[in-house]
């Protein structure tokens, strides 16, 4: 195994270990990581936008291709830039005019197509389906999500969540009754989304400590194993050494 | 960028033609050299396809006897005002029981022809090269193993459009709603608007007032964005109102920061209250503070002083990510009355749970326009209430049209249906 | 304190070691329960599958390393998929933290697989300003993307001919950790270039996806890490997401337990107060 | 002055917006070709964003390294992590790796930032199963609901519970498919709608907390 690999594997094992002490309480290990993370994150994206932006999409097409239009769009980033000098910082104001502007305009008639036109055809069916052999009639099989029973309980959520969003109607009456049932709704589906996103976070932890596992292996030198006693030992130290002071965790 | 003003002119000429007097080139057949049993496509008509770039050609013909999967149709292309069909190119191929202008998306309004004729849209690409102005000609053919009738060739040239007809209900839409927006607007300026009360304000005030009685303090959170962000917005405008309330009851109040600028906001906001509630001496700059802007140190600073001064109340307004569920479980360890208002609706399952009370996407708009009663908050408000009805009789309606379509076999719903549909 | 009160407040940390074995101990010793598959994730496998040889596949890596567990399995199922199946692929990413992992695994899947950068496949890199990205593509591919992420310009390469722009893909697929992702791909992309979408996202995002994916605006989703299982068990190539579904299945379970008993402690507490 | 420090920018967000929102309905070549040009200067303006949005970082650390604030020695790592990965970017090209073989830029990205970023929202799901003990209570009917929905689909979900109760991969599939489907339209329709009167607002110069600062 090439050297670069196995310190990387020890360095990447270190790092997860920092991190993970916060579970035990917030240290300085996990502070050290943090910081090195934001640092390491923002110095990526810096040489990926010279790289991407400078070299490929500006330099180049100017330089060698002529494409002197592109000078356009540099000078509005110019313009962006200028907010870190206190009496041009107006000029940003015409670079994020024109990027808001662009960005509005896009946004309204994609928005209307996509969430709303699109939305409001799925959820409008004909209630009674033609079912082969039987001619046209209401089904009710859950399962089939195009059943006349699930365009109805379709129907209702949308329109009862939407009614619960209303604020110039006082829930009261029949609107009480509408909103109730929205907001059921509205659980039911947080619901889910909880049971996803427990899904989703197991998965994270599931991926690093595959990678752990990975790196208890003999080639790699058993990097998990050593450090983890470590951190265990730093981590011990330190509270010793803070436990005059005596915190809650 | 080149604006040509005489393709303009053709176009909307064109498209007149074609709205006009449908199916003008003559009709007529047209015998193959080779003898055949199968007859050509009848009705041939090719125009420019309306809305768009200029880089297609419509077809339209009618229903023959022969429509079935075993006979096929060809679609033929050639450049200029060529005679003989034999020297056209193929560039189609498909089942003649397909391609009908009922198939195709368009809507009512844009709809060439009745919906039992054949359409076929020959665009630009896949071995096709349609330049727009020039002229070509065009035509069907029907073949059965080696039969093969061919129509007569129609001459079409493609042109680019202005107005996408197609999208005229989107359009119509956003005018429609735009002008909702700005009317409701206008509106709240010269009228006071009704909004409901929203009842985890109620809750607001119980919580300031169970801490008063445990002389405990509040914690006040304003959440991850900056003031750019509307939630920051409106966690800052009630911000405003649980202050006046501290003051008034002269329970202490805590505001921990992510963002330098988002505290200066709520320390002018905050000291504004206390002078509202008549108690300015009572006012301390360094209840709102600044901690950090990284994520999980700030949850840790502020978990700590959740665990040390344990307050009675905990409000968590704002943007959030995946520190929320950290913050708010330390709360509700502390046994604090903890109430969340957010439109970050990945964290909304957990503040659910895990809070007393949760203002649940808008409702935080909704609450903060009711408490600062400004105009353009609240004609907002109101045009997406008057938006959102009209959605609904949308629904409610198309839903009962759709099922009588169904029930009558009628085509009439549609004139209703199509125009809420994306059609492209 | 009785003892509900106690068993509620004792310290978390007894739970973080249940929930670490929850997870360590099925991934050293693993059972392999079966896995079903959902019409979700059918419909992007059936919609590739059906695919001629030949035809263009974007795949769209837009997430980082914080979401590298549940995508890096599902682009590399897709893309073995992909492969098989002979279609040009042109992988791209919205995201730039993730950046170099997308081209690590378009990399390695394609030695694995036997096919050529540039004649075979395409990793175009990233490129900022993420809904432009989309639109620009859309009407240009050459403009948003002049150089692959190898420095190549994009324009005359083999894998890339007879492609412009967007319209001439023939199936997308965005695999996305958040925003720009699956419903940028869709509201500046389809929408107008009108290529066939499927998605792949992280089980956070999955929820709100199936509005689109009922009205067809997506034909098929793959959700997180079991939807990835799903998807090495239709090309029949078990993969990390595989490995990872026991241990899914064990804290799951525990988190069901802890919170039946939460709420069983918070209920006896509430019902002796009352008294 | 006022006017070229105000108006002005309304003015061009007035014209951009209502150019931009009409060309989705224009066909003709002319249009497309300025839509073609646009996006592709929104990519390198793009990129400005990100620099605006990072140099703030320096800023705020900086001040903290100078006036030796408490824990000023994190933001000097931050610094020094920062420099370091930028200058061994530079020194690759800006490349993780050349034809499959790594440099030393990919090496800080595989075994820094990958396994980093990676960590850090690893540790939520201890924090998550801890709060599924503490406190995800059914303090109210609604949390009630939340929670029962929410076992459910967690149980539907992995192939253990499936192999338990086998009905339940089915009704979490109808629970996602038809339930939350319906909620989130919803959802959907209504923040659209905020969108575009949002949109709105901005072309006609109501709301113009864009001009006034913030960071990206």
């Amino acid at each position: 195994m090439p050297i670069e690999t196995i310190i990387g594997a020890w360095v990447a094992t270190g790092l997860t270990l920092f991190i993970f002490s916060f579970l035990y309480k917030d240290n300085p290990l996990f502070k050290l990581a943090e910081n090195l993370y934001v640092g390491v994150s923002v110095g990526y994206t810096i040489v990926k936008t010279y790289d991407t932006v400078i070299v490929h999409l500006i330099w180049t097409p100017i330089v060698k291709n002529g494409e002197w239009a592109l000078l356009i769009p540099v000078s509005i980033g110019m313009l962006m830039l200028t907010r870190y000098v206190p009496k041009a910082a107006w000029l940003s104001r015409y670079a994020f005019a024109f990027i808001v502007g662009v960005g509005s305009g896009l946004a309204i008639p994609r928005v209307i197509s996509s969430y709303i036109l699109k939305q409001i055809e799925d959820t409008v069916r004909p209630l009674l389906v033609m079912v082969p052999g039987e001619g046209l009639s209401f089904t009710w099989n859950l399962l089939n999500p195009a059943s006349s029973l699930n365009t109805i309980i379709i129907l209702i959520g949308v329109s009862s969540v939407l009614f619960y969003f209303f604020f110039s109607v006082e829930h009261t009456g029949l609107g009480k009754v509408v909103a109730r049932t929205g907001i059921l709704f509205l659980m039911i589906a947080f619901g889910a989304a909880f049971g996803y996103t427990v899904m989703a976070r197991m998965s994270l932890l599931i991926g690093r400590l595959t990678d752990l596992i990975e790196f208890t292996d003999l080639s790699y030198g058993r990097p998990s194993l050593w450090l983890l006693g470590l951190t265990i030992l730093t981590l011990v130290v330190m509270s010793r050494r803070a436990s005059h002071k005596p915190e809650e965790e | 960028m080149r604006v040509e003003r005489q393709g303009w002119k053709t176009s909307v000429l064109l498209l007149m033609a074609v709205l006009i007097q449908p199916g003008s080139p003559v009709f007529a057949q047209y015998q193959d050299q080779t003898k055949t049993t199968l007859s050509p496509p009848q009705d041939i008509r090719a125009f420019d396809t309306p809305s768009d770039g200029g880089d297609s050609v419509t077809l339209i013909w009618a229903p023959a006897a022969y429509d079935s999967a075993a006979t096929k149709y060809q679609i033929l292309l050639s450049e200029g005002s060529a005679v003989d069909p034999a020297a056209m190119k193929v560039v189609a191929e498909f089942p003649a029981n397909q391609h009908y202008v009922r198939e195709s998306k368009w809507p009512w309004w844009t709809r060439p022809a009745a919906g039992d004729q054949h359409q076929f849209t020959l665009r630009n690409g896949r071995g096709v090269e349609l330049k727009s102005g020039t002229a070509y000609s065009i035509t069907v053919a029907a073949v059965l193993s080696d039969d093969r009738g061919i129509g007569m060739p129609v001459r079409v040239t493609p042109q680019p459009n202005w107005i996408n007809w197609n999208q005229i209900n989107n359009l119509v839409l956003a005018l429609l709603f735009g002008g909702i927006v700005l009317y409701a607007i206008g509106r709240a300026r010269t009228k006071e608007i009704f909004l409901r009360r929203i009842p985890g304000l109620d809750a607001v005030d119980e919580a300031i007032g169970r801490a008063t009685e445990l002389g405990k303090p509040i914690l006040y959170l304003t959440g991850a964005h900056d003031m750019s962000d509307p939630s920051t917005i409106a966690a800052a405008v009630i911000l405003g109102r649980v202050a006046k309330r501290t003051a008034a009851y002269e329970t202490e109040l805590l505001v921990p920061h992510r963002d330098p600028m988002t505290m200066a906001v709520c320390q002018e906001i905050t000291k504004q209250a206390y002078l509202e509630a008549g108690k300015p001496d009572l006012y301390k700059d360094d209840s709102n503070f600044f901690i950090t802007s990284d994520q999980f140190s700030y949850t840790a600073a502020v978990d700590g002083i959740m665990l040390r001064k344990k307050p009675a109340a905990n409000f968590f307004m704002g943007a959030y990510f995946a520190e929320a569920l950290l913050l708010t479980e330390t709360g509700a360890s502390t046994g604090a009355i903890q109430i969340a208002g957010t439109d970050s609706d990945h964290q909304l399952p957990f503040f659910v749970t895990t809070c007393d009370y949760t203002l649940i996407g808008e409702e935080l708009y909704a609450a903060s326009a009711y408490l600062s009663r400004e105009p353009v908050q609240v004609g907002t408000l109101l045009g997406q209430d008057i938006g959102k009805g009209l959605i609904l009789c949308i629904l409610v309606a198309g839903t009962a049209l759709a099922t009588l379509g169904a029930l009558l076999g009628a085509q009439w719903p549609q004139l209703f249906l199509d125009v809420f549909k994306d059609v492209k | 304190m009785i003892f509900a009160e106690r068993m509620l407040k004792i310290d978390r940390r007894i739970i973080f070691l249940v929930i670490g074995l929850c997870t360590l101990l099925p991934l050293l010793y693993p059972v392999g329960l079966p896995i079903k598959i959902s019409p979700e994730v059918r419909g992007v496998y059936d919609y590739i599958e059906s695919l001629p040889e030949g035809s263009v596949f974007l795949l769209s890596l837009d997430f980082d390393p914080a979401s590298k567990p549940e995508l890096h399995p599902q682009s590399i199922s897709l893309l073995r998929h992909a492969f098989r199946k002979n279609l040009r692929v042109v992988a791209m990413t919205l995201w730039v933290s993730g950046t170099g992992m997308a081209d690590q695994v378009v990399t390695q899947v394609a030695r694995e697989m036997g096919k050529e950068n540039g004649k075979d496949y395409v990793f175009l890199g990233w490129s900022p300003g993420g809904t432009a990205v989309i639109m620009n593509m859309g009407q240009d591919l050459y403009g948003a993307f002049p150089a692959d992420y190898n420095g190549k310009p994009t324009k005359g390469l083999p894998v890339l001919q007879g492609i412009a722009n967007l319209r001439d893909v023939t199936y997308a697929v965005s695999l996305g950790a958040g925003n720009p992702g699956v419903e940028a791909w869709y509201v500046f992309g389809k929408d107008k270039y009108k290529f066939e979408l499927g998605g792949g996202c992280t089980g956070v995002m999955a929820p709100g996806l199936y509005p689109l994916l009922r009205s067809g605006q997506i034909n098929g989703l793959i959700g997180g890490l079991r939807g990835a299982a799903e998807y090495e068990t239709l090309i029949g190539q078990k993969g990390k997401a595989i490995a990872g579904m026991d241990a899914q299945s064990a804290t799951h379970l525990a988190i069901i337990v802890l919170v039946i008993l939460c709420n069983l402690f918070y209920f006896s507490l509430r019902r002796q107060s009352a008294q | 002055m006022i006017f070229l420090r105000r108006q002005v920018p309304l003015l061009i967000t007035l014209i951009t917006g209502l150019v931009f929102a009409a060309q989705y309905y224009i066909p003709h070549p002319a249009s497309e070709q300025m839509l073609t040009s646009v996006t592709k200067w929104l990519q390198i303006i793009g990129g400005f964003a990100l620099v605006l949005g990072v140099s703030s970082l320096f800023h705020v650390h900086a001040i903290k390294i100078r006036r030796k604030e408490a824990g000023w020695g994190y933001s000097f790592v931050l610094y020094v992590s920062m420099l370091g990965t930028i200058a061994v970017g530079l020194w690759s090209n800006g490349k993780e790796a050349v034809d499959g073989a790594m440099t030393s830029f990919g090496w800080i990205y595989n075994f820094m930032m990958v396994p980093l970023q990676g960590t850090m929202f690893a540790i939520l799901a201890f924090f998550i199963a801890s709060a599924a003990y503490r406190s995800f209570r059914a303090r109210s009917r609604e949390a009630a609901v939340l929670l029962i929905a929410a076992v459910i689909v967690m149980m539907g979900r992995v192939p253990l519970g499936e192999y338990l109760i086998p009905l339940s991969g089915d009704l979490s599939q109808w629970i996602l498919n038809v339930l939350n489907a319906s909620v989130r339209r919803a959802i959907l329709i209504g923040v659209s709608l905020g969108t575009v009167a949002l949109s709105i607002k901005i072309i006609f110069g109501m709301e113009r907390s864009y001009l006034g600062g913030g960071k990206e």
